[in-house]
């Protein structure tokens, strides 16, 4: 499956649009277990995201490589070289002989990883992330997307049960179980967003 | 929320815009890239000291840039890191031929942006220091390590200090290392701040409990524990920081910080507290500060921090500088 | 309440001996008469100047003890003036032959407790110098006439660095006299402070709402208004003392002063307003200061005084003191 | 009327006592129009008077003057040159001939005067201490402190209404209006005091 510079606009404007519609509740929850930024980070970056003009660019890949230096230069904080590294690798897989979406998520999420040195069970982001590209492999073709996001919310949601030992939430040892880590909820809307741009 | 302000969106451009004004003579203030600069930098044959982090924490990073300290401070949004691109500009801005050395404050963000910009940067030579000393952050295999807190004042005035009489950046590199080596903390929060975006405060805490083991960005502690008289508190915050490495080898620097919200009568007060303390436990303190000065905007609050040093660390601290009182 | 302290009744006390603990080198307490002095106080060849004051207001006085500024700060229970004792014991040991002025603020309490003290001094030559700029106390009719808040630290560095250059009693009085005349304030406060043994905050104001107006005793102000944007709080800070006096014919000096609890991020976006404001009307800002200089406890809100000067009084500002930055 | 040093001893011990029971009505007084210190101010200086010995003082006049320096040199703020003189003057006009309490209260109340430059209609302590010498003129002999009391507690109730023109109060100007003055009630207290020391 190849993305078109359309479906790629699509995709970052939807995603811009619920990150603006859960601000709010990205913070909060950062505020339990962070420092309460969340939602203002990714919301600035996407905001900054939403002004890009795919028209400007070739294709997918190029627009995509722009989203990711916007995010790594307008967020800050973990969320911004985490997400950005994510579009920038997500982008340059798509540059690859064949490569296609499937391919590319799971390169943007190893960029994470190397980035963030984290792991499955970390309650990072990854927790959304990681099923998520697995159920991808797995469901790729057949409502591929709602596998993915169906496993991101389930990944998100078994967050809450965690310890945090990566991330901020991680000096709270103990008391950073009962919530569900702010990037997780993140990654689910950015993933749904995908889903709406890309169908099911 | 109670605050100075026009709109959170805009606190940390309309902070620079008043620091330039407040400053013109001897500062240069770029409102693109929110910096903040010696007036004379990257013009000075020395190498460049460029720290950053998120905004609110004043008079860190942005009031220590000044001869003896800082060539520039990269001034995140609150509580949020600076971006590679500010660190960029920072670092070449700096640069007059020497190298540049970076000093982190050690979170997930702060160390993943400047590694970025350090990526980024071509033709200049960086090194860069992660301080990380905040006792509070017991076990690193199952964190980030630990917090880069109050310890970074220290690494800025010693490390400023060499660098401004002249050395070179390995050694400076070196010094800076050695005092994020030598340097422990740990604090306390009476209340949480409020992150002006955020509008209401970070955590909550009732009247009768204080949050031991916070960071500097309202994060709650490690622990809730009832509110503690001055002479308990002093205990509560030196024990952890006195279990954690020798400080009765060598003459001790102490700083008493203000979280932004605590009256200096409190800070010293507690001062004498702490400084009995380690009178009783075989610690000599040879030069202490007691002050507002790396802070979490208006939280009430209190950190300890304290250094081993040497003679010449000694020397390095007590160098005047216009920014470091 | 939330304080790091031990107990209300013995604050001062165990500030002091904090202070005594910190600053072992460059000052004397006196514990028995609450005094904090200078080292050599009384064993250099020049004038006296003895203040003091409520404690609660630091670093005004103690914190401006020191070479170029006080002599002596005699400090108070929290909010009430020192007694006479204690003004005498500061007079008595600062005096070197040269005579003593004193810097008092004008409150009823200060006022007739320096006055008492004054009138039971012998064999040392005293003035004394009230300090009465805030011009939110509109009506001296109705009044005991204005209160004393940020001018104080005018006229009291200005009258320091007059009076370290050997000037004589009658000199460094005129001089404090000239600068008390020209210096004006105005405040407001954000949220009340918590006075130690009361426990509990002196006014109640919500979320919404500031007090204009107010003093540094946690007295509720004059009006209480609805919360402003910082752009429009410099306005309403800056109009009432333009209104007051004539600052576009000489070079001003302005300060924008934190209460207490208000992080130094507002206290610089706050002055980018007021220098614009000031701009905008034909101010001349010769110098100016941000930060915490005469606080309120934890009071939340700020102040600005301004002082337009001539090149004596500015020369004496600039004046290096190490206890003034 | 002659004061001996014993009832000297048993008004100042019974002021104590009842400033004690009261310190935080004069202070949340004092928190509504002033700075929240006057019942420690006053408190302050009377358990100090309080651990005077009445038996190291030949007669009232030194006692009394002894308690006058106290609270001068114990209380601060306005309060304390306002009473300490109240009370030098008091014992002074004691050693005059013929001199009794009528007069020692006057010669106090005129010290306050003189220090503090305030007027009858000022939202002072004068609003209960001036009636109360008033009442002490009148009814000198027939149930004298009944009347002084009364007086005084009459005045600290109309002082509820005025607007302050001294001490701290004024500052509020209108908004003066409402509490009544810290103290005029602690002048009140110490008249009650008296009475009980002193018989009816
Ligand atoms: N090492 C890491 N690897 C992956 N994700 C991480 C890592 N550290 C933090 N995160 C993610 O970043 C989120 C916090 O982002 P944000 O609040 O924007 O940054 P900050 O923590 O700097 O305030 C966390 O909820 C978590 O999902
Ligand atoms: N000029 C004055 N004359 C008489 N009484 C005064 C005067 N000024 C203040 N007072 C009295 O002092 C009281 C306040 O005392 P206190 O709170 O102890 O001192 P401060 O005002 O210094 O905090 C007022 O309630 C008033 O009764
Ligand atoms: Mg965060
Ligand atoms: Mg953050
Ligand atoms: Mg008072
Ligand atoms: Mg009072």
């Amino acid at each position: 499956m190849a993305l078109s510079v359309d479906q790629a606009a699509a995709w970052m404007a939807k995603a811009a649009q619920l990150i603006e519609a859960d601000a709010d509740r990205l913070t909060d929850l950062d505020r339990q277990i962070g420092d309460a930024d969340h939602g203002l980070n990714v919301r600035r970056g996407f905001r900054e995201v939403a002004t890009l003009d795919a028209a400007d660019y070739p294709d997918a890949a190029a627009y995509l490589k722009k989203v990711g230096m916007t995010l790594v230069s307008k967020v800050g904080g973990a969320s911004g070289p985490l997400y950005g590294t994510f579009f920038l690798r997500f982008a340059q897989a798509l540059t690859g002989e064949g490569a296609g979406v499937v391919e590319a998520l799971g390169a943007g999420i190893g960029g994470i990883q190397a980035r963030g040195k984290a792991e499955a069970g970390e309650k990072t982001m990854l927790e959304a992330l990681l099923p998520a590209y697995e159920a991808a492999q797995a469901h790729a073709g057949e409502r591929m997307w709602d596998a993915v996001v169906a496993a991101a919310e389930r990944g998100a949601e078994a967050s809450v049960d965690m310890v945090a030992t990566k991330g901020r939430a991680s000096y709270l040892g103990e008391r950073s179980r009962g919530t569900m880590d702010p990037g997780a909820a993140s990654a689910v809307l950015i993933l749904r967003a995908a889903r709406e741009a890309m169908g099911a | 929320m109670k605050k100075i302000l026009n709109s959170a969106d805009t606190v940390v451009t309309e902070f620079l815009t008043g620091f330039a004004a407040a400053h013109p003579d001897t500062h240069r203030v770029d409102l693109d890239h929110h910096l903040i600069l010696r007036a004379d930098a990257g013009q000075i044959d020395k190498v460049g000291i460029v720290s950053g982090g998120g905004s609110g924490h004043e008079p860190l990073h942005g009031g220590y840039v000044g001869p003896g300290m800082l060539d520039a401070a990269c001034c995140g949004e609150v509580f949020t890191s600076p971006v590679p691109d500010q660190i960029l500009a920072a670092t070449e801005a700096v640069d007059a031929g020497k190298g540049v050395l970076h000093i982190v404050k050690n979170y997930t963000g702060d160390v993943m942006n400047f590694e970025m910009a350090a990526e980024m940067i071509e033709g200049t030579r960086v090194e860069t220091v992660v301080v990380a000393d905040d006792v509070a952050v017991q076990d690193s295999l199952y964190t980030t390590g630990r917090r880069g807190v109050g310890g970074t004042v220290f690494v800025e005035k010693i490390a400023g200090a060499v660098a401004e009489k002249g050395a070179s950046l390995d050694e400076v590199t070196a010094v800076a290392t050695d005092v994020s080596a030598r340097v422990r903390s740990f604090g306390v929060a009476l209340t949480s701040c409020t992150v002006p975006a955020a509008g209401k405060p970070t955590f909550d805490l009732d009247e009768g409990h204080m949050e031991l083991g916070i960071g500097i960005h309202g994060e709650p502690g490690r622990e809730r524990v009832p509110i503690a008289s001055a002479h308990d508190l002093a205990a509560q915050l030196a024990r952890p920081i006195l279990d954690d490495a020798d400080f009765t080898s060598d003459p001790v620097i102490v700083m008493v910080n203000g979280m932004g919200a605590t009256p200096l009568l409190e800070l010293y007060l507690l001062y004498g507290e702490v400084a009995r303390y380690l009178e009783d436990h075989g610690v000599t303190i040879a030069r202490c500060k007691v002050g507002n000065y790396i802070t979490s905007l208006d939280m009430a609050g209190a950190s300890l921090t304290m250094a081993p040093v040497t003679d010449e660390l000694l020397a390095a601290w007590d160098a005047p500088s216009p920014v470091f009182h």
